[in-house]
């Protein structure tokens, strides 16, 4: 399949095109979540889920995975064609994140026959929506560290214990679970087990969390002697951590093999530059502050470097130094970044910087304080900021550990 | 620059920080301030009337009208500490709408109103336009004389706990030239007033619709003092919000301080980590600095050119400092800070009201800059 | 914003790459650069020679007159290279002599220096003058016609090179516009040439006095196409500066690492302290998206609109990259960072040039603000 | 001595000022020192060392020291004035600021009669020069891991190892020694030993040290089997650690007790302002850079706040909540502020920023640049920047330690 012709792909192209034009629907009158993670009414979900059912049957996501277990069978340039497409004609966000970035490539790589055709075509068709269960509340940053108890009894294992920053565990039939089947291991490390957890079964119980924007989005889950089949452990006993890590590296995009689409927009760059021409801050179209200007350049500076590094890192000599450094530092880019814009936004707009999502009088109905605050997801989650700092300066520069 | 800054503290201001710091803490624990925000009126009247009897409405205004004759540097300790509880009430606005009638009121209306302000009744301001200048004197609502009374028109917004208030000092261009008008609030046609919906969920803000509003022709203030009385009320109103900015700063670095000092991660205390660490001092270190120029300003307030300059640094170094702070406070609170549960969020907010209203950093430092060389 | 942003790498770029970083690091090693500080010429002109010999100085130079005939997207990586090794030499004075003659020269000038350039004789450029302004066009040396001759006058600064050099290529008022002219420079006036101390050690730089030089008619530039032609050596300029700082940034990021890998404070290797891991660790990210800054100006060169756009901010944000890296690295080398002997003295005196010439990032930024919005 | 009469300050103050006028030297035609660390030259040493006893001589340094061992037995008072007489007319710095800010004090405090009459006079006249021997080249930070050793022979002590940025070493008669007398204590503070050194025996050499600056100013002192007299401890055998902290908060100004003058002219920040309005950047007077403008009021500020913090830490109401948070906060400021402001003062100057001492057309003879790079002994010497945050971290937040 490697070797697609140009002409297949213009044709795929063009009925991608042709497609997303006639189907991508107009904006309802509700606020659409910008990430997968904002998810937090129903409205929203149901919304989402029929978004994404579409795209799937209309053969624009999963286009690349295996036709047996209800991929399309194509070549993967296929599938980046159609969310190019996707993107170009400023679809919603596919709801099904983890199935499709994180669970659907897992089962995919490391799953048995059982498991493939049991999951991936209800995490493409967002059927069955799936959740991760990795941090717990008091070992946030420290995955290795996680507490909650996997017992095996029988043909089960019996789950007791918390799971927190459960995005979707509100409406998820399954959940990717890192629980900790040997407490006496000598590495803690190896304690760990991985499960494709239902969690509909007795003993589990999800309660929302209102994020700092006031808005629900998580949920915080409780096990309590909840019953899961031993057939749910994928990778073996003791061998969890390892499968959290290559699962956190289908996330990084580093392992390829997530069925397409994109579970995050990011608001164009070129709609903060148009908020700066429209926004009065003192007076004046924020655009004319010097100040504004040196800060929207120098944020526009780092957007396109990332960009750039996206292109140079798979140019060979251009990354012999330090092949690592683009990749590792990437995220904490894009989420420092990400926070900075939205700050900047607010302070083009003068007083009504002041404002919150609800006021009719706030631009663009207060989303920039909203994504402001929900910056702080990227800035936390999956490795804080000063992790990642950690990770560059020891994978990177061989620095000594902190 | 001159080295002789000035930095006194009166007995009087040394005894408000004391009583206000039990004071606020003693009425405005978190609890009690996360309960307000679900509540319309945004605070407790009880506790408003307990304000009232220790006096403080009246602090800067003459004994003649019934207060107590110091000057808005006495305010700034209980704004300082009200704000360092995040506690709700219309105590700035009223304070803010005493300071328009001192500095540019009639006789008249002085003697009228001052003192059922010093008594607890409740008056604002309402300054800001929808165009967003923070320049006070751009002024596009108007006043009309017709039939010997005055006909308004025009929009203002952030017309702080309006809905409290018996009186809205409003400004408003009359025969093209900046003026202050006093609107009793009972006129108001219905759905002339809109709660806005601003970020610090602790505040009630309201969005005044002018058309259709007719007031007497004495309800005007001095027109003859009207620029100075705007320019007087906008320094009043920085000075405060530099409190406000350096009461919450205190507390936010405090709370999270806390959250360092107990908090684990990788088996260790995650204020033993640098990263962490050394931006809380910065931020400790900022606050502190503010704090500084607060009390520099609030001695030297009213000063011809010195009370300028040392407000708008202590606004721009205070909200600067807040903002810094609360966003710092936020992400080292890890996942607990994305969370509304976790108070750091609070503060935040109250940073987008304390640094975006009334000229952020920049904004002030360009006045600054016009001022010192 | 277009995310359609490119960066292409030819194979030439790539060879090049290779050799100049084998090259650079076999003739310049630190013990070396320190010994040419000392020296008059600031380089050894053996190795000049053998530059020459690679065809470096032809690399941007058409065939026909006796270049390679590739682009300024190739000399990006020798220079790069040559600053990661703090190395010396006229190569960039040479290369932008040369870019002037091509965007402005007539064809005779072009056929007498082009190929002498190439050949290893020295060309360089006085464009800026003591108003400093960033601006080339703003020329207050003038050029006057008097008996078929060019009498000039006026004064230039950062005249690199200049005592190596055959060539200036001097920017001058002409009737009110600007014009470019050649001088040679065995026909200066003794004394027109005083060599200027800058904090980077490793560079010559001059200051010439115009006043009493007199240049023949055909020394003239094309002046139909002076103002493109400054246009065009500004850009190249700027490129190559983000060519410089990139490297310098490369290498001092190291020299840095090596330190916190091996210094031990406190029974602990210091790198371990996140206070300085983190900073560098922002160096290094700072250093890398300059860098792509750079190969993005380099492989869009040239090109309307969106080839100014890369030059100015790669020139933005690898001269801020350098500089921030280059002041961490003093500090993070503590005490030994206060000796001349520790290295980081020779990165952050070469980043007060790659910073200052042609513009720094504030003005950049500017620049960019006018294109962009 | 406390109730000084503000009559006889007064005439004090007239004739401090009456002295100082007439006497502050005019402006050599070489460039004077702007810190007691920056002495690189025979000439400038010389220059210094006859201004500080001219001083001393008329009785503005030393005024508040004992009579008896050479001072002028006044009250504290009437030194503030002479000291802020001297700012005044702007005369350079005192030379000996070891002697007067260290040794002298701490002599005064725990010294012997013998040493007393021995040093103080010496001190002040700047007859005996005074240097520090704390740092040592693999111990920069860590103070309380020196290495030197001090081992007791008969009525000596001999003296091995090296000490590094030893200010004024050259010319220095006596060091102030941290040396280990018991290598083998249990805790490694209590190991350590202070000394009253003298530099002109056999065995100790020092070699100079070229800064970054390219001037010299600093030296590394290396001590073979020099034999000091055992009377030259002070504080006792194994209590150096305490005696070197005592020192340190001389230094601090947190005990008082130096004898007045300064060791250090922080370039006044109206010069920055001046340089602002008149340095070409763009072709324009820097000052009227919009983001030019907006950083050099960020400076001014805490140029200012700095006084003001002073100002509030002497108000008790107002530093109740972290009594410590203004005092041990303000090196850290103050140098940090004078890294920045100078960086700032370079950038004004447009492409001349690239100029350096030496140059004729150099703004104000470089002394920006100069200064600049000189101001990281502030952000490095004396505990860098990183350790005050962590000082402040921990003594005043009460966080863990590192």
């Amino acid at each position: 399949m490697s070797d697609v012709s140009q002409k297949e792909l213009d044709e795929f192209r063009a009925g991608a095109r042709a497609w997303f034009a006639e189907n991508v629907p107009s904006e309802p009158d509700f606020m659409l979540p910008l990430t997968f993670m904002e998810v937090g009414t129903q409205e929203q979900f149901d919304f989402l889920r029929d978004w994404q059912r579409k795209c799937y049957e209309a053969g624009y996501l999963g286009a690349a995975w295996p036709k047996e277990y209800g991929g399309g069978g194509l070549a993967q340039a296929f599938q980046d064609v159609a969310t190019q497409e996707m993107h170009r004609a400023g679809g919603p966000i596919m709801l099904n994140a983890i199935g499709i970035n994180w669970a659907g490539p897992l089962i995919l790589d490391m799953g048995s026959e059982e498991q493939r055709k049991a999951y991936i075509k209800g995490i493409l068709s967002a059927e069955d929506i799936w959740c991760q269960g990795f941090s717990e509340p008091d070992h946030g940053s420290d995955l290795g560290n996680a507490q909650t108890r996997a017992v095996r009894d029988g043909d089960d294992y019996v789950i007791n214990g918390s799971k927190i920053w459960t995005t979707q565990g509100n409406y998820a039939k399954y959940m990717i679970l890192l629980a900790r089947t040997d407490p006496d291991a000598p590495r803690k490390y190896d304690g760990l087990s991985f499960f494709l957890a239902p969690m509909t079964v007795p003993g589990v119980e999800t309660v929302p969390i209102k994020k700092l924007t006031g808005e629900y989005g998580f949920t915080q889950t409780f096990f309590t002697d909840a019953r899961i089949p031993a057939t749910s452990l994928i990778g073996g006993e003791g061998k969890g951590w390892a499968v959290a890590m290559r699962t956190l590296e289908y996330e990084r995009g580093a392992r390829g093999g997530q069925a397409g689409g994109y579970v995050t927009v990011y608001p164009d760059v070129g709609e903060v530059v148009e908020l700066a021409k429209r926004a009065l801050r003192n007076g004046h179209p924020a655009c004319e502050d010097p100040i504004i200007r040196d800060k929207l350049v120098k944020l526009l500076a780092t957007y396109r470097g990332l960009q750039l590094n996206g292109k140079r890192s798979r140019i060979a000599p251009l990354v012999q130094d330090k092949p690592m450094s683009l990749p590792l530092s990437s995220k904490l880019i894009a989420t420092e970044f990400y926070r900075e814009i939205n700050q900047l936004a607010m302070a083009m707009q003068g007083p009504r910087g002041a404002y919150y999502v609800g006021e009719p009088e706030a631009y663009d109905e207060g989303i920039w304080q909203r994504s402001y605050l929900n910056a702080f997801s990227g800035t936390i989650g999956g490795g804080t900021s000063q992790i990642q700092h950690n990770i560059i300066g020891e994978h990177v520069l061989g620095l000594p550990k902190s | 620059m001159e080295r002789n800054v000035t930095l006194t503290f009166s007995e009087e201001q040394a005894e408000l920080l004391e009583v206000a710091q039990n004071f606020c803490r003693d009425k405005s624990p978190v609890p009690t301030v996360r309960k307000l925000i679900e509540d319309d009126l945004g605070y407790d009247p009880a506790v408003w009337e307990e304000m009232v009897a220790l006096g403080w409405l009246g602090i800067a205004v003459p004994e003649e009208f019934g207060g107590v004759g110091l000057s808005m540097a006495e305010v700034v300790p209980v704004v300082e500490q009200m704000s360092r509880r995040l506690m709700g009430g219309p105590f700035v606005p009223a304070t803010l709408a005493a300071q328009a009638l001192i500095a540019g009121g009639t006789e008249k209306q002085k003697s009228a109103i001052l003192p059922e302000i010093c008594a607890g009744k409740v008056a604002t301001l309402a300054l800001t336009e929808p165009h967003a200048d923070w320049n006070l004197t751009h002024i596009e609502a108007k006043a009309v004389e017709e039939g010997g009374k005055l006909k308004l028109s025009g929009t203002k917004i952030f017309v702080v706990d309006a809905a409290s208030a018996e009186w809205i000092v409003a400004s408003v261009s009359k025969d093209g030239a900046p003026a202050l008008v006093i609107i009793e609030k009972s006129t108001l046609p219905e759905g002339a007033l809109r709660r806005e919906v601003v970020a610090d969920e602790t505040r009630r803000s309201f969005r005044l619709e002018l058309d259709g509003v007719t007031v007497p022709a004495d309800a005007l203030l001095d027109v003859s003092r009207a620029k100075e009385t705007l320019d007087h009320i906008d320094l009043a109103a920085s000075l405060l919000l530099s409190a406000e900015a350096c009461g919450a700063a205190a507390s936010c670095v405090d709370y999270t301080v806390e959250y360092l000092q107990t908090r684990k991660q990788f088996g260790k205390l995650i204020g033993s980590y640098q990263s962490l660490k050394h931006p809380t001092v910065d931020a400790l270190v900022a606050y502190e600095m503010a704090r500084s120029h607060l009390y520099n300003a609030a001695c030297t307030f009213g000063q011809q050119g010195e009370g300028e300059i040392a407000v708008r640094m202590a606004k721009s170094e205070a909200s600067d400092a807040l903002s810094f702070a609360a966003d710092r406070a936020i992400q080292f609170h890890g996942g607990f800070g994305f969370t509304y549960e976790c108070d750091a969020q609070l503060y935040r907010r109250r940073s987008m009201w304390c640094e975006y209203l009334h000229g952020d950093g920049p904004y002030q430092r360009a006045k600054l800059a016009d001022l010192l060389f």
